[in-house]
């Protein structure tokens, strides 16, 4: 029974001298006898640590991964883009990675001044005064925003563009059902959010790209938040905003995001990382640690949680948010990746990988059969419809090493040409694509499709 | 080496400098105003730091010197189980296998993943007694909420959503919280003498609008629920659900199940029970296992093993893996599958303890805590004095009023002794509540030195000017008690804020 | 966190305790006697610390907050060039293609190493001006020991191994030592007031006895030895060769090359000059690059292009990697091959910086150097007060004898500036020396710092009681002042001698 | 040119200012002009650490590396150990990476220390009082010794058994040309060195186990020793020592030994680990860095480089060795790997290895054609007599995904039989081989005699 315990035989047997006890099943005496397990679990008994390892890896191998064996142009809010090994490297340090949270400043400066310097981040990427200290993920930082939206406007009814990622919308829709908000959603038109003219929402919730790939006016948004007195919430991409317009400059009240693009690997979809910024006056609302910087009883600077009066720890049934372990290690990791990137970097990886789509789209689109979704403009990722089914494709395309993008739901093409096939693409290209794996992609996507 | 302040990122940002380099791709390039119209530019620059790789090395190396861990010593927060997580599991999470997998990749690039997580979920149902659950939610919170609105579909599914959830006075913050947000009422129902839930307290507020009920066993205190069987039997009386929040979970492995206690609806806290890494505050992951009856609620779209005709199969039966949308899911409660890398380093730590190592690890992790409560005895006043499980609380009434040294100030100074804090003013039904939970990782020396560390302080305390050392402390760490109140009051959350 | 004293491993030891776990074999066991005859069998159980995983790692982390590196500041310890070493070369050392292959396996399943080896010879040949090498040294001294050898093997081929060796009076320590290893009698010339090697004295010691002359040059003044042209003229006048020590090739990449200064033999520090870390003393490497005539002596085997018959071929007109071992090689100076991962790294960091980086590394590193002297001046003392190139030496002397505060003292105070020390007290010729490199990834503003620093350490030695503060220092060290001359007179280098 | 110098520049133009120079090229005129490169390295200028990072992962794919493709029966000083996570984690730890030679005890405790354990460690092994902190590998360490042993015994003949690694012994004729001293091999017999009768040595050098795997009797070579006033050096296993009689224990004077079994990687090579143990009396020849435990100015334990008087840098052309940079970070990670093994560890990790070699030798002499090269006991690693060319042989398994072993020179198996051809193999076992490996390597052995 190989462990991570430290306990020899002898040291079992004083200890359970020393608290009076006879053997190690008597610390149980107070669980009653019915409840107590007559047998093991029926599991296997522990094996060895490299044993336990070669399983993982046989896993693994069961897998097929992006690289050079399976060229990735799947995006959709997970991006295969470059983690230089420095990032992974600070982020590993194991201060940083078994750490808990930050209760006790006086020892976690590391980490709080990291969150410092990641909200600031944040908040200048967003264009907003405020960011917290991270949140799960970007469907769970739409759900929040939300919640403050809801509450900042005292109005439950939720505009929602179909062109945010439609997992979230889903999640917001299960969330939703507890808390009561009206989810109405919004169709696009040739890539734009086509608001109602009427009502009355509480929060209006768009995606800056949308899930189209497509940059939307966004000043449409403004003006019906505006004329309602709703809250509006921006989904936005942290890489692409540092060559877009902020939500900040377009009027958001929220921006929320996914920030996996910061230094995360893929994973099979986490831990990723939950953007969330806004306007100075809703702080007192704001879901999630906020880290504010204060001095010590010797006039130092320190860092510390603060406003902790909204949180569930404090608060119970009235906090902001029910959030208390959420993906601080992935907001110290995006720090990292951002002191990597700086301010040409950024914009570089941005620009590279609107070329890459650029470049990409011309080809695809010279493709017999193959047309562009919508007319609007793209910047990383774009939209194609197909003349088959999209899965069928992708599955021909990984058959050639490439990962061919991300099906689109009939609720974007609609179903007139298609029956209930899913005859839209949505192709992502990063800045780690190369003319040559675009040219290779683009001839198998013609391939694939005579 | 640490004991310096170290300025921001942003002090250290000098015009025009970089780190950044990027792969070559060939693709011709072009003015990034031919791609993107002038109303869609951003007019500005970003401002990020503009650091060198150096630095950029420098700044986090230096601020990771100012940082605890539990690579550092001990870590006896309460209610946390801050223990020992193997390294091996870091390599687990470098497998490009694993870590390069694209979450919307078809199915067939991404058995291994299903594979793994059905494994898990085996194994997470098997400890907890119960029929199936799902990966998603990213932490114990998330997991809470993703029960309450299990709940809520079942009784609407039943004719009627229902009103009020009910928790012990003792609960963590998180259980109301996730009520509200649930679209629930949160009832109290007070602990008892024995710190146990008042089960006739319990049996007052039981109607028909009773949802359910959450509850941690062993509870907060540290406590077995004893009448666990006895309570379930009354919220199921009621037509309510009971839900286990598993953040205690590391006491019972292998001893004692939530499943077979009479829960319905469990959570489970991967990054303390099952060794991963909490990472400052995350990521953490929830898992939700349910009873038989809630199966057709749970999140999808699930990981599933596959029979030849595409329909779900029974266990090992099939090689095949795929994805299924429960019949009456209540939806997403992630953007993807959940935290997968904090599942497959579960998965790994699993696998390594198994039958045997589960159960020893409840077991040590018990017998700590008792050995340091005895050990302790008579040093602080434990208001609930009898065998704990794997934690316990103690509380610094009486010194504080002897003294008027706090529960905080002995957390302080416990902070200059190389250990981390126990967790204080929690629950809130004890006063000067200190809650220690040394985890089985820890050893009998150094559980031996953390109650030296404390029975030096408390006789520290009571010796001439004891009160005011154990204010001013800490003396020695990066830096010393940090100003709270004046962070909320005048706040800089960011640095552009600072000179504001 | 790093202030607090550490127990050794052997202290943290439980009898019975274990990390360790095994892959499982299935081979039937059998008892240990059944294989080892009694004869060979070891009575006692060797005692190495027993302590569990969890200790294991709480042990080495601590240690590692007690421990100065680049990463956390900079180290601007003349003659060592403790530059930023990329993160992304410990990626590369860890490749399972580099890290997993056998010394000793076929050359058909080491095609890429052989083709790496190739490879950074190539590129170290150009950088020097050199026409082959070997790469099997482990570090400076260990080329310099080649290099003797070579130097030996030459002249035994040319007549008769001669007897003596000349070194300058300002060279580094490993240069004598190795001259008497390699069986000659080291015969030092001065330096003139320039800095310089003093060409009439040397003029006067050269005779048919000696074999070659070693040098650095820069040299360890930091000084570009302008008479470079005559000083080999000279020594090869008399039928010697000369040898280039490395160790300052930092200032002069792409600039000038040891090829073009005469010199024949030359060994470079990878672990200075090419960024791979220095480990805390170690692995370094020390290829050994020759010019021409020299090449039939390289040590063996070497790493070469195969041509399709089998023999060496010229630069990659082959696609094929073999081993060749020279005509007349000096034989093996490694058990294998060499610090073959420090290659790696080494080749890496060639390519990423190329013909344009290396040159710009060479500038920057000695405008650093240059700005700090100028920025110093009349700070310290400055014996050789003239352009420098990447490092200079200072000298307390005046101050000690105005203040009594000495070169070891200002080192001693830069530790807890967050600095790593100057080198001191070497080269031996200047009084209370303090050799200062900065490296060229050092920003102006740590220069700056740097500078503020020094200024500040030296304004307070004049300071009343500054002398005292001073030879106290360091205050806030994990250590302060360390016992050197007990720990020679009371040996304990032994947890196991601690007690006798 | 993307480089890690953080000079912008602005910064250049103010620094060059600053110092009084109009260029960077200026700060080289101190160079003769004629010395100057009057172009750029005939290199390629520099690329993007990516692509280099690229670079040397193809070149990596050109090896065939041990593990499931290549299950790796090589041995002869370099081992296919277990290495867990945990040491790789620690002895990456980027303080002890990129910290220089602890010149500077105050702030080098973390390094010292480790350096203090290892010498514990190492000295235990040996079964002598004294070890030093390293020497760059196995070969560097015996040459070390002798020179050592000359030193002590004032003799300068050196007797060699041919059981010491042949690439070691290379290494000391190539430096006993300075030296002087005289070098004589002297042959083995039934894997047992068969020492002359008469003479009068200075230094007696053998291996235990030697390099056909074989154990001898070490008491031999003691009374030799003993009889001629000569310096007994041995040879030995950091890993195999746990189950045989140690070094000291028999009697030797130094011992020295590669280390890489202790938690280095094969990594072609290197960077091993010279280690190096002795009697007490022979310390202030003792080549290299030692630690020695002291105290500060307020009486705390601290750790420092001591009787540094035997080193380069103080006793110049008089030192006890040259060495300088040695490997340090190495012997820092075979002290974690060490901890990691424990008594109970290292002892296992022996006896699975002489499980295994005794289940392998087994099989392998049961297959025609093959005999054991020696009767001589054997521990991990045993030495066969082939019918054909051990090379051949080699290559063969290779193709069947098998690192055979490594040829033995016909020093070892006489030319009688063989002509030139290497028939000799020295087969290796270590605690990672299962069974299963065992079975298909010996099945596949059988295959290519055939
Ligand atoms: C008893 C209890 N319940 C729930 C939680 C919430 O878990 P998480 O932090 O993973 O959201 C915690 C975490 O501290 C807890 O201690
Ligand atoms: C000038 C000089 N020569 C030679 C050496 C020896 O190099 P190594 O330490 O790699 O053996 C050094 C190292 O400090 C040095 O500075």
């Amino acid at each position: 029974m190989p462990t991570y315990t430290p306990h020899t035989p002898d040291e079992i047997e004083s200890m359970l001298e020393f608290i009076g006890l006879g053997s190690l099943g008597e610390l149980f005496d107070v669980v009653p006898e019915a409840l107590r397990l007559p047998h093991d679990l029926a599991m296997a008994p522990g094996i060895p640590e490299p044993d336990a390892v070669a399983h993982l890896r046989a896993l693994a191998s069961r897998n097929l991964e992006c690289g050079p064996e399976l060229v990735c142009f799947a995006g959709g809010g997970a991006y295969d883009r470059e983690v230089p090994p420095v990032t992974t490297a600070l982020a590993s340090r194991s201060e940083f990675v078994t750490s808990y949270t930050p209760y006790q400043p006086e020892v976690a400066q590391g980490v709080l001044q990291a969150l410092f310097e990641f909200q600031t981040m944040v908040a200048r990427l967003a264009g907003l005064e405020i960011s917290n200290a991270s949140l799960y993920d970007g469907a769970s930082a739409l759900v929040e925003a939300v919640n403050l939206g809801v509450s900042a406007s005292g109005r439950s009814e939720v505009w929602v563009s179909r062109g945010v990622h439609p997992s979230w919308r889903e999640v917001l829709k299960t969330f939703a059902r507890g808390t009561g908000h009206v989810i109405v959603e919004v169709d696009l038109d040739q890539g734009q959010t086509r608001w109602p003219d009427t009502g009355r929402p509480g929060v209006v919730v768009m995606a800056y790209p949308n899930h189209l790939g497509c940059l939307e006016d966004v000043g449409v948004a403004r003006e019906l938040a505006d004329s309602t007195g709703a809250i509006l919430v921006m989904a936005f991409d942290p890489i692409a905003t540092s060559v877009l317009r902020s939500p900040g400059s377009w009027g958001a009240d929220v921006a929320v995001g996914e920030g996996q693009a910061l230094g995360m690997p893929l994973s099979f979809g986490g831990p990723y990382l939950g953007l969330f910024a806004c306007r100075q006056e809703h702080v007192r609302r704001l879901p999630g640690r906020l880290v504010g910087e204060s001095v010590d009883t010797d006039g130092r600077t320190a860092y510390v949680t603060t406003l902790r009066a909204r949180e569930q720890d404090i608060r119970r049934q009235k906090a902001t948010s029910n959030v208390c372990t959420n993906q601080t290690l992935m907001a110290v990791t995006a720090a990292i990746q951002l002191g990597w990137l700086g301010t040409s970097g950024i914009a570089e990886v941005a620009k590279r990988s609107a070329l890459g789509a650029s470049y990409c789209r011309d080809l695809l689109v010279g493709i017999d059969g193959v047309e562009p979704l919508t007319s609007a403009p793209t910047l990383m990722e774009f939209s194609l419809r197909l003349p088959i089914d999209a899965s069928t494709l992708i599955d021909r395309l990984v058959d050639e090493g490439f990962l061919a993008g991300i099906p689109l739901d009939t609720e974007y093409t609609g179903t007139e040409y298609t029956g209930s096939d899913m005859r839209g693409l949505l192709v992502t290209v990063t800045e780690k694509r190369t003319r040559s794996e675009i040219d290779a992609f683009a001839a198998a996507f013609a391939r694939a499709l005579r | 080496m640490g004991r310096d302040p170290e300025p921001t990122i942003f002090e250290l940002s000098q015009p025009g400098r970089s780190a950044w380099q990027l792969p070559t791709t060939g693709i011709p390039d072009r003015p990034l105003d031919d791609l993107i119209p002038p109303i869609h530019r951003r007019m500005d620059r970003v401002r990020l730091a503009e650091v060198s790789e150096r630095d950029l090395v420098g700044h986090f190396t230096r601020l990771s010197h100012r940082q605890f861990s539990v690579d550092l010593g001990a870590y006896p927060l309460g209610s946390c189980t801050m223990k020992y997580n193997p390294k091996a599991f870091d390599l687990v999470a470098g497998i490009p296998g694993l870590a390069d997998v694209h979450p919307a990749a078809p199915a067939r690039c991404t058995q291994g993943w299903l594979e793994l997580m059905v494994e898990i979920e085996e194994a997470l149902c098997e400890i907890t007694g119960m029929a199936a659950g799902t990966l998603q939610p990213s932490a114990g919170a998330a997991g809470e909420l993703t029960g309450l609105s299990l709940m809520r579909a079942w009784h609407t599914a039943e004719g009627a959503p229902r009103r009020k959830v009910i928790i012990p006075d003792s609960s963590h913050g998180t259980n109301p919280a996730s009520v509200t947000l649930g679209g629930y009422e949160a009832v109290t129902v007070p602990t008892d003498e024995r710190g146990c839930v008042d089960l006739e307290m319990l049996r007052k507020v039981l109607d028909e609008q009773v949802a359910g009920m959450m509850l941690t066993n062993p509870n907060t205190l540290g406590l077995f629920e004893e009448q666990i069987v006895e309570l379930a039997e009354a919220v199921h009386g009621v037509g309510g659900l009971m839900y286990y929040d598993g953040a205690n979970m590391n006491a019972i492995l292998g001893v004692t199940r939530p499943g077979d206690m009479g829960f319905d609806i469990v959570h489970l806290n991967l990054h303390k029970t099952f060794a991963t890494p909490h990472g400052g505050g995350g990521p953490g992951s929830g898992p939700v296992l349910v009873a038989d009856r809630l199966v057709p609620f749970l999140p999808g779209p699930r990981p599933v093993r596959l029979a030849t005709d595409g329909s779900q199969a029974v266990a090992s039966e099939a090689p095949d893996f795929g994805w299924m949308i429960p019949e009456r899911s209540i939806g997403r409660v992630h953007s993807w599958h959940g935290n997968s890398m904090v599942l497959a380093r579960a998965l790994a730590y699993i696998l390594v303890n198994g039958s045997d190592g589960l159960r020893r690890i409840a077991e040590l992790a018990v017998l700590n805590a008792n050995w340091l409560r005895v050990r302790l005895d008579g040093i602080l006043d434990i208001p609930f004095d009898r065998p704990c499980m794997h934690e316990y609380v103690m509380s610094a009434d009486s010194l504080q009023h002897e003294t008027g040294v706090k529960a905080l100030d002995i957390a302080k100074r416990l902070l200059e002794e190389g250990f981390h804090a126990p967790t204080i003013y929690f629950p809130l039904i004890v006063h000067e509540a200190l809650m220690i939970e040394p985890t089985e990782t820890e050893s009998m020396q150094t559980l031996e030195a953390l109650a030296a560390a404390i029975e030096r302080i408390v006789a520290d305390s009571r010796a001439p000017g004891g009160q005011e050392r154990c204010a001013e402390a800490p003396y020695c760490t990066p830096v010393r008690r940090v100003d709270e109140a004046r962070a909320a009051r005048h706040l800089i959350a960011t640095f552009d804020a600072r000179s504001s």
